[in-house]
């Protein structure tokens, strides 16, 4: 159905959902920040309904009549035939990234009044939270490269005030800095890439991009490779997988549900989604998939591991969250970008309950974040969380029917499929999960170990603490159930359809999940004091796992490889070779021979005369010869 | 002929030169000025004649008066620094220097 | 004639300020806005009929003749003159300076505005050196500590490239001469026949240097950083936000032109010495102490990527690199005058001298984030536009130098925010001067949202600016 | 009578013997009213300058040869000597010298054969030596008096020599070409004696002595109006024989004059004996200005450049001089601050400072870029270059005057001479000498105007 004119009636939530926030921004710096900064959040609030109600009419109308769109919306750079333009493309991919990002953004929005109620820096943190919830929103409807790296910098730049908001912890300002030029790090890729497409077909708008790859009307096919890669990489810096997966666990510096919205829920997905959104031009290029389930697999079991072995909570779960981007990654090197999506989608929910669990424990306690030293036995002073934790720790697990196991054993089965390696890492990945959430579970909630203080002074947090965890958690649940209606609604913006699951894969995962489960049982429950005991008995083990098997270190080496090398051109060289010697070298020099000429004139008549004399023999000299 | 005169001439005329050039007291350097100057004028005499031109005659008497004035000119200067009590020497004439 | 008003005024009201006293200050301020709102009016009468605003006096000497012209290259510059004139005439409001400050900042308005004005080389060039007096003055009378050789440095620096330059314009004109028979001194006429062979690549070198002295191409950039560390708030704007454009605009307006080919055929030399630059100045900046020097390295930064741009001779690449050039002047421009206002306020510039500042001074905060933002290319500020073009451009020639354009980028962030965080979110540690910064006053932010206004239009919608720049600088595209 | 004494040729010359025999009169009188010899002084030289300009191009052989640049130098000559005549004291012998030299002058640009020449060349020169040793410091100026006679003597004698072997070569003594090693050995000679003249390296070594003894007004009026005498003379010999090894060796000589004027005066602490050295610099381009004019066929029009450098140096090194005379200043370490005492003087020392360093919009940077351009022209790069160089090294000592005078603060107290008040006539000749110098190279016209008639339109 279009409005006359030929623009579709759908443009119209699109574009609301875009100016909602940008107006609940621009009414809440200039006006709500100076005279009540107190009440910032409410018009930001409302555009956050605002924006769930126009993202589930649009998930609605696309699922139901297969409605969508690619039109340019405006000019930006313009030079000559080369241009560059803001448009709004609404497809599957787009509408149900939509609609993951406005219920599960519109929730936390809800549950962070309460967290952050007494903040100082309330109003300043609503503003960039609302600022990042715009940005993502609008990466996921960009429709064109360009466009979307001009979001893709903003969810940056909201990631680093985000992180550093508590900004008089020197940790968080170095959390943020480095979250920023990890993802800067990234974003050279896709820089890189963009510059590459604009080279290679003169537009970066997806529509035109995918129209000439499918025709192979391509000039220089190694740069389209490239550029690939080179997307490949930018995904690798915003989606936390190896080797600049680094920042993620740091970032849990900022306020919880920082941790929750962004680096859990939305934001790290970008990658993913990238990679989904370019799946025409990435599944052609030979080898990138494979690589792409290579580093996907590694970073799941490599981060799935350091989980099982961290203390603190909000650690815990953020690298958790970089295992799970890594299985997208996985899910996506084996060619189902559909199942990334949906494990994307059921991640979100899962994963955004257990922080929003962790924060109201955090919270409890008066601290940003919960040592496992601190709690222990909770499930009698705080059963609601329990309830909620527990249904998103099943669903993470993968254990039927939660929502996880539907995304993860689609991509089991297809892991499966292609047999070999990656078939085991399939395997392995569920029972690396299954185990660490499981430990997090049993040494959190039950019999507090002896090492563990105890559910002593724990409490519920008010409504507006549970309320929305338990919907997270619901969804959690139940998102998986609607496996069907994803696949139809993928396979509209050329996405292939989630395949079908077998018994056998259903069993084999279930078998995995379980013995992780029960791995983490004999653990938590059974030795009691084991996870302490261990870390007494080999220190140097668990300094080595502190710093993540050494990348820590590196990265550190890196950083202060540049700065050193900073150092040695801009003071060393620019400054006190460079400078001093051959630029203000001269004039000492001038002065010298200036020094030197006048020795010469010693001031006797007959020395000048003398000179005279001589100047007069080289003229008759020189006449009589030349 | 010719060659002789060139040749007494050059030679009156470089000794005049070495005079100003070697010499330290003023003095002697003012005779070296009129010894050049005289060199000179016989030069011009012989040339003057060989060419029968006027003119060089003329000139000669010129340049006579003019090497006249430069030597008053000149004694007059030599005597203004004795008169301030400092030896007519090249090395009394060291302040200005550098 | 009109067009010549555009440096007559500030020249007479130069002469008038320098007189009078204690007016000079109004003076100063009528004639800046004046001479503003007249470089306005170009545009209003249409932006198709500038060519018929140029006015060319007789021949007078040898083909010299006094001709001014604008176009859409020329037209912005003035504007960015003009506006930053005013902007630091408002920002140095309230402190006491004599009659000479103000005279002389109008003088250098007047010499900026004759350099992008004239299109006869002899003017072009007495413009271009005019304004190293009053500069040289700035810095010497009113900067800090280390002035007196800061600004003997700055002079004698820039005189050299600019002899040499010089040279090459003789050389040009008298080969021009024995070509055509013809003595002339005019832009368009001189480029029909070039000096080819030696003589060509020797004057084209000279032009170069003279020209690169004052972008600065890094191994002639040492200037720079001692004159914009020694420079009086207003000084180090206007260095920054115009005369490092003069050299660009001398590349536009008689390098490229003249040697289109040989600029073709040194592409690789010539981008990867901008290239350099970028790179350079990036890491040079890194390792700064001072937030002025730090800010010194990163305008070489910045126009490494105009000249990236401009050298593509692509389009887009000219577009954005001359862009560019405007993005500079707002951002630089702001950026040293809130380095500024902390120095005026704590005589202090160094990055550990301050800290917590974000809760005692929040609008000097946010002009500075927004300001440091634009600087490092974020998206939907200016600086990226200008940045994006420029290697777009670039990349369709070598894209090597754009791979290098880009690291630069990268590293832009690894400079601008530890300076950042250090200034404004660390706490404050000892010996430093926080205590005395007070928040800007309403002038300084009116003077400063004026700056930073721009940059978010330029970064959303640059499409007109963009228009009017191509109209001057597309011919040079290949 | 008119024959042989052509009284309309001469008219310049004669006003300037008048204003001697008045200067002479008017000392004789006892209580003559204040001013007087400054007024006879500056109305004879107006006189002379009119009279020059007035005057048509004619030749009276044997002994006068009037053509146009011989009358505009003729103007130049008594300009050059205004400033002196207006600042000098009262007394009727310095102006008697004064005229004598000017006079001299004259003759030399009105020399129609060498015999002329010569007499004009020592009829300038001889007062020029009284000038300098009736210095105010007694002491310095008898020395630098003697060491300009004996050189300058010497000089006149080398160029006695020239003639004489010129004379044998060419069989008249009329300014007539001539070829042959004889007249290439004479040719040489007497451009050695312009060279003294001009004060080209290395004969320059009585120049600094002199310039910084004698009264800053007299160093002026040597530095402009002897130098141009010198320029002229140099271009008379260059204008004989176009392609003689003299044309050919002066790029050379005006290179090394150039770079060695400039580097010599950088560690100079003595102001008078700075702008000693950079005078020599500065006719180091004079001279190379002459060598590119003699290897483009010695035309008319091709002399406006040189012309205008001396038109434009004339005003800038008066100028300064001036300068040093109203100031009182005599030594750089004095001259810290200054621009806090005195704002007003000190901008005009900036503007004729700048000037001199070639620095636009002043007359000494067209004054440069015309020369540059001949060189250019001619195709002598490596001398544009060393020109170049020049000019950027002397910059350095120019800012550093200024930098002297506006940057440091005053370093202890100002020295007795520069507390006297300053007179209006002292005002009048610095405001006449840097107006001008600091906005003439805005107007290439004049340098037009100059060529049109130096090529007698």
């Amino acid at each position: 159905m279009a409005i006359p004119g030929g623009v579709p009636l759908l443009l119209l939530p699109a574009l609301a959902v875009l100016l909602a926030p940008v107006l609940a921004l621009l009414f809440g710096f200039f006006i709500l920040r100076p005279a009540a900064p107190r009440r910032t959040h409410l018009p930001i609030l409302l555009s956050c309904a605002v924006v769930a109600a126009c993202a589930v009419l649009i998930v609605s109308r696309v699922y139901l009549f297969g409605e969508g769109f690619d039109i340019p919306v405006a000019h930006w750079m313009v030079a000559g035939a080369w241009s560059v333009s803001f448009g709004l493309r609404v497809d599957g991919l787009s509408s149900v990234m939509l609609a993951m990002v406005a219920v599960v953004g519109g929730l936390i929005h809800l549950w962070a009044c309460e967290y952050m109620a007494h903040d100082e820096g309330f109003s300043r943190f609503f503003l960039a939270f609302h600022l990042f919830f715009l940005s993502m929103i609008g990466l996921v409807l960009s429709n064109s490269y360009v466009e979307l790296y001009l979001f893709w910098e903003l969810t940056g730049l909201s990631s680093y005030l985000l992180i550093g908001h508590w900004y008089h912890k020197a940790s968080a300002r170095r959390a943020a800095f480095q979250a920023f030029m990890t993802n800067r790090i990234g974003d050279l890729g896709f820089f890189l890439a963009l510059l590459i497409l604009l080279r290679v077909f003169g537009d970066t708008r997806f529509l035109t991009l995918f129209r000439s790859l499918k025709a192979g009307a391509v000039g220089d096919p190694e740069a389209v490779t490239l550029a690939g890669w080179l997307l490949f990489w930018a995904a690798c810096g915003k989606s936390a997988q190896f080797p600049l997966y680094f920042w993620l666990p740091d970032a849990m510096e900022g306020p919880t549900p920082v941790s929750a919205l962004m680096h859990a829920a939305t934001m790290v997905t970008a990658g993913i989604f990238l990679l989904v959104r370019s799946w025409p031009l990435i599944g052609g290029i030979p080898g990138l998939p494979a690589a792409i389930a290579a580093v996907g697999a590694f970073t799941a079991l490599f981060a799935g591991v350091l989980a099982g072995t961290r203390r603190d909570l909000k650690r815990i779960l953020a690298y958790s969250t970089v295992s799970h981007l890594g299985i997208m990654a996985f899910a996506i090197g084996l060619s189902q970008p559909a199942c990334a999506i949906f494990h994307l989608v059921t991640h979100g929910f899962f994963k955004a309950a257990l922080f929003l669990c962790a924060g109201n424990i955090a919270h409890a306690l008066g601290q940003p974040s919960a040592d496992l030293d601190q709690v222990g036995g909770l499930r009698k002073t705080m059963p609601l969380t329990f309830l909620c934790f527990a249904l998103a720790a099943f669903s993470l697990a993968g254990i039927w029917p939660f929502a996880g196991f539907y995304s993860k054993d689609a991509i089991l089965d297809a892991a499966l499929a292609a047999g070999g390696w990656r078939a085991l890492c399939g395997l392995l990945i569920g029972a690396v999960s299954a185990f660490y959430i499981f430990r997090m579970l049993f040494l959190t909630f039950f019999g507090p170990s002896p090492r563990q203080k105890g559910p002593a002074h724990f409490h519920e947090p008010g409504a507006l603490g549970t309320v929305p965890v338990l919907f997270l958690s619901l969804g959690a649940l139940s998102v998986g159930w609607l496996h069907n209606g994803f696949s139809t609604m993928l396979s509209r913006s050329g996405v292939p359809a989630l395949p079908e699951l077998s018994s056998r894969v259903t069993l084999l995962g279930s078998a995995a999940a379980l013995a992780g489960v029960l791995l983490a049982y004999v653990l938590a429950l059974g030795l009691p004091k084991w996870d302490w005991e261990w870390r007494e008995r080999r220190p140097r083990l668990e300094r080595w796992l502190a710093q993540d098997l050494g990348v820590k270190p590196a990265v550190a080496a890196c950083a202060a490889f540049v700065r050193r090398l900073a150092g040695i051109l801009g003071q060393g060289w620019d400054k006190n070779i460079w400078d001093r010697w051959f630029i203000e070298g001269w004039p000492p020099a001038a002065l010298g021979l200036g020094e030197l000429g006048q020795e010469l004139a010693g001031g006797g008549l007959n020395d000048y005369l003398w000179w005279m004399a001589v100047a007069v023999a080289a003229l008759l000299y020189g006449a009589l010869r030349l | 002929m010719t060659a002789l005169i060139y040749s007494t001439t050059i030679l009156l005329f470089f000794l005049g030169l070495a005079a100003v050039v070697l010499r330290r007291q003023l003095l002697a350097m003012l005779l070296g000025l009129e010894l050049m100057v005289s060199a000179v004028n016989v030069s011009l005499v012989y040339l003057a004649g060989l060419f029968s031109d006027a003119q060089a005659l003329a000139a000669v008497l010129i340049i006579i008066a003019v090497a006249a004035a430069e030597a008053v000119v000149g004694l007059t200067l030599i005597i203004d620094l004795r008169e301030q009590g400092r030896e007519a020497d090249c090395s009394a004439l060291r302040e200005l220097k550098g | 004639m009109s067009l010549s008003a555009l440096w007559l005024l500030p020249a007479a009201a130069a002469l008038l300020a320098a007189c009078c006293g204690r007016q000079a200050r109004a003076v100063a301020l009528g004639a800046a806005a004046a001479t503003l709102g007249m470089s306005l009016m170009p545009a209003w009468a249409g932006l198709d009929s500038l060519s018929r605003l140029s006015y060319a006096g007789p021949a007078w000497f040898y083909g010299i003749r006094y001709s001014v012209a604008v176009d859409g290259l020329s037209l912005p510059l003035l504007w960015l003159t003009a506006f930053l004139t005013l902007i630091v005439i408002l920002f140095s409001w309230r402190g006491r300076f004599s009659s000479g400050y103000w005279a002389a900042f109008l003088a250098l308005e007047a010499a900026l505005m004759g350099v992008f004005l004239m299109r006869d080389l002899f003017f072009f060039y007495l413009f271009w050196e005019a304004a190293l007096i009053p500069m040289f003055f700035i810095i010497g009378l009113w900067g800090s500590a280390n002035r007196r050789h800061a600004a003997v440095k700055f002079f004698l620096f820039t005189f050299a490239g600019s002899v040499l330059m010089l040279l090459g314009f003789l050389v040009i004109v008298t080969q021009h001469h024995l070509a055509t028979g013809v003595w002339t001194w005019d832009m368009e006429l001189l480029k029909s026949p070039r000096p080819g062979g030696a003589l060509g690549l020797a004057s084209f070198l000279a032009l170069v240097v003279g020209f690169g002295v004052k972008v600065p191409l890094v191994p002639l950039h040492t200037w720079l950083p001692d004159a914009h560390t020694e420079a009086p708030v207003g000084g180090s704007v206007m260095l920054a936000g115009v005369m490092l454009k003069m050299g660009v605009y001398g590349f536009l307006r008689v390098a490229i032109p003249f040697f289109p080919e040989l600029c073709w055929r040194l592409l690789p030399w010539l981008g990867g010495v901008a290239a350099v630059g970028v790179i350079y100045g990036a890491l040079c900046a890194m390792a700064q102490q001072d937030l002025k020097r730090l800010v010194a390295y990163s305008s070489v930064a910045h126009l490494g990527f105009c000249l990236l741009g401009i050298f593509s001779r692509t389009q887009e690449g000219l577009a954005g690199g001359s862009l560019q050039l405007l993005n500079h002047g707002l951002t630089t421009g702001a950026l040293f005058l809130l380095v500024g206002a902390l120095y005026e306020r704590g005589h202090k510039r160094g990055l550990s001298d301050f800290g917590g500042l974000a809760g005692r001074a929040p609008w000097l905060t946010f002009f500075f984030g927004v300001s440091i933002f634009a600087s490092i290319g974020l998206p939907g500020l200016n600086g990226f536009v200008g940045e994006f073009m420029s290697l777009a451009g670039m990349m369709v020639r070598l894209p090597v130098l754009a791979l290098a354009g880009v690291i630069g980028v990268t590293l832009a962030a690894a400079y601008a925010l530890p300076a950042f965080s250090a200034v404004f979110l660390a706490e404050p540690g000892e010996g430093s001067v926080s205590a005395m910064i007070s928040d800007l006053s309403a002038l300084e932010a009116l003077t400063l949202a004026a700056l930073v206004l721009p940059m978010l239009a330029i970064g959303l919608h640059p499409g007109p600016l963009l228009a009017l720049l191509r109209s001057g600088v597309g011919g040079l595209a290949l | 009578m008119s024959s042989f004494l052509p009284i309309e040729a001469l008219a310049p010359q004669l006003a300037l013997a008048a204003g001697v025999v008045a200067a002479l009169l008017a000392g004789m009188l006892k209580e003559r009213p204040r001013g007087l010899l400054r007024a006879v002084a500056v109305s004879a030289l107006l006189a002379a300058a009119l009279l020059a300009g007035a005057s048509l191009p004619s030749a009276h052989p044997p002994l006068l040869r009037l053509d146009r640049i011989g009358l505009c130098w003729q103007e130049l000559f008594c300009l050059g000597a205004l400033p002196l005549a207006v600042l000098m004291e009262e007394d009727e012998i310095p102006v008697a010298l004064l005229f004598g030299s000017v006079l001299g002058m004259g003759l030399l640009a009105a020399a129609g054969s060498f015999l002329t020449l010569f007499l004009g060349l020592e009829l300038m020169s001889l007062p020029a030596y009284l000038l300098v040793s009736r210095g105010r410091r007694e002491e310095e100026a008898r020395e630098a008096g003697l060491k300009y006679f004996f050189a300058g003597s010497t000089a006149g004698a080398l160029f006695l020599l020239g003639m004489t072997l010129y004379y044998a070569a060419s069989r008249s003594l009329a300014l007539a070409p001539a070829s042959g090693p004889l007249a290439q050995a004479g040719l040489a000679l007497m451009g050695a004696a312009a060279l003294f003249k001009i004060g080209a390296v290395p004969l320059h070594f009585w120049l600094p002595d002199a310039y910084e003894a004698a009264d800053p007004e007299v160093a002026g009026f040597l530095s402009t109006s002897m130098k141009a005498a010198g320029v002229l003379l140099l271009m008379r010999l260059a204008e004989l024989a176009p392609s003689s090894a003299l044309a050919r060796v002066l790029p050379a000589f005006g290179v090394m004059t150039m770079l060695a004027g400039a580097f010599l005066a950088l560690r100079q602490q003595r102001l008078q004996r700075l702008l000693a050295y950079s005078s020599i610099s500065h006719a180091g381009f004079m001279i190379l200005g002459v060598g590119a004019w003699a290897a483009q066929g010695a035309t008319g029009a091709g002399a406006a450049a040189v012309y205008y450098y001396l038109i434009a140096y004339l005003f800038m090194s008066n100028g300064a001089f001036a300068f040093l005379k109203t100031s009182g200043l005599s030594t750089r370490a004095q001259l810290r601050g200054y621009a806090q005492r005195e704002p007003r003087l000190a901008a005009l020392l900036a503007a004729l400072l700048l000037s001199l360093g070639g620095v636009p919009p002043t007359a000494g940077f067209l004054a440069k870029l015309l020369i540059l351009w001949e060189t250019v022209r001619c195709g002598l790069y490596g001398a544009a270059l060393a020109g170049a160089l020049a000019a950027l090294v002397s910059l350095g000592y120019y800012l550093a005057l200024i930098r002297d005078a506006y940057f440091e603060p005053a370093a202890g107290q100002p020295p007795p001479a520069a507390l006297r008040r300053h007179s209006s006539g002292e005002r009048l000749v610095l405001l006449a000498c840097a107006i001008p110098s600091a906005l003439l190279g805005f107007f290439p016209w004049l340098a037009g105007g100059l060529a049109g008639v130096l090529s007698g339109l």
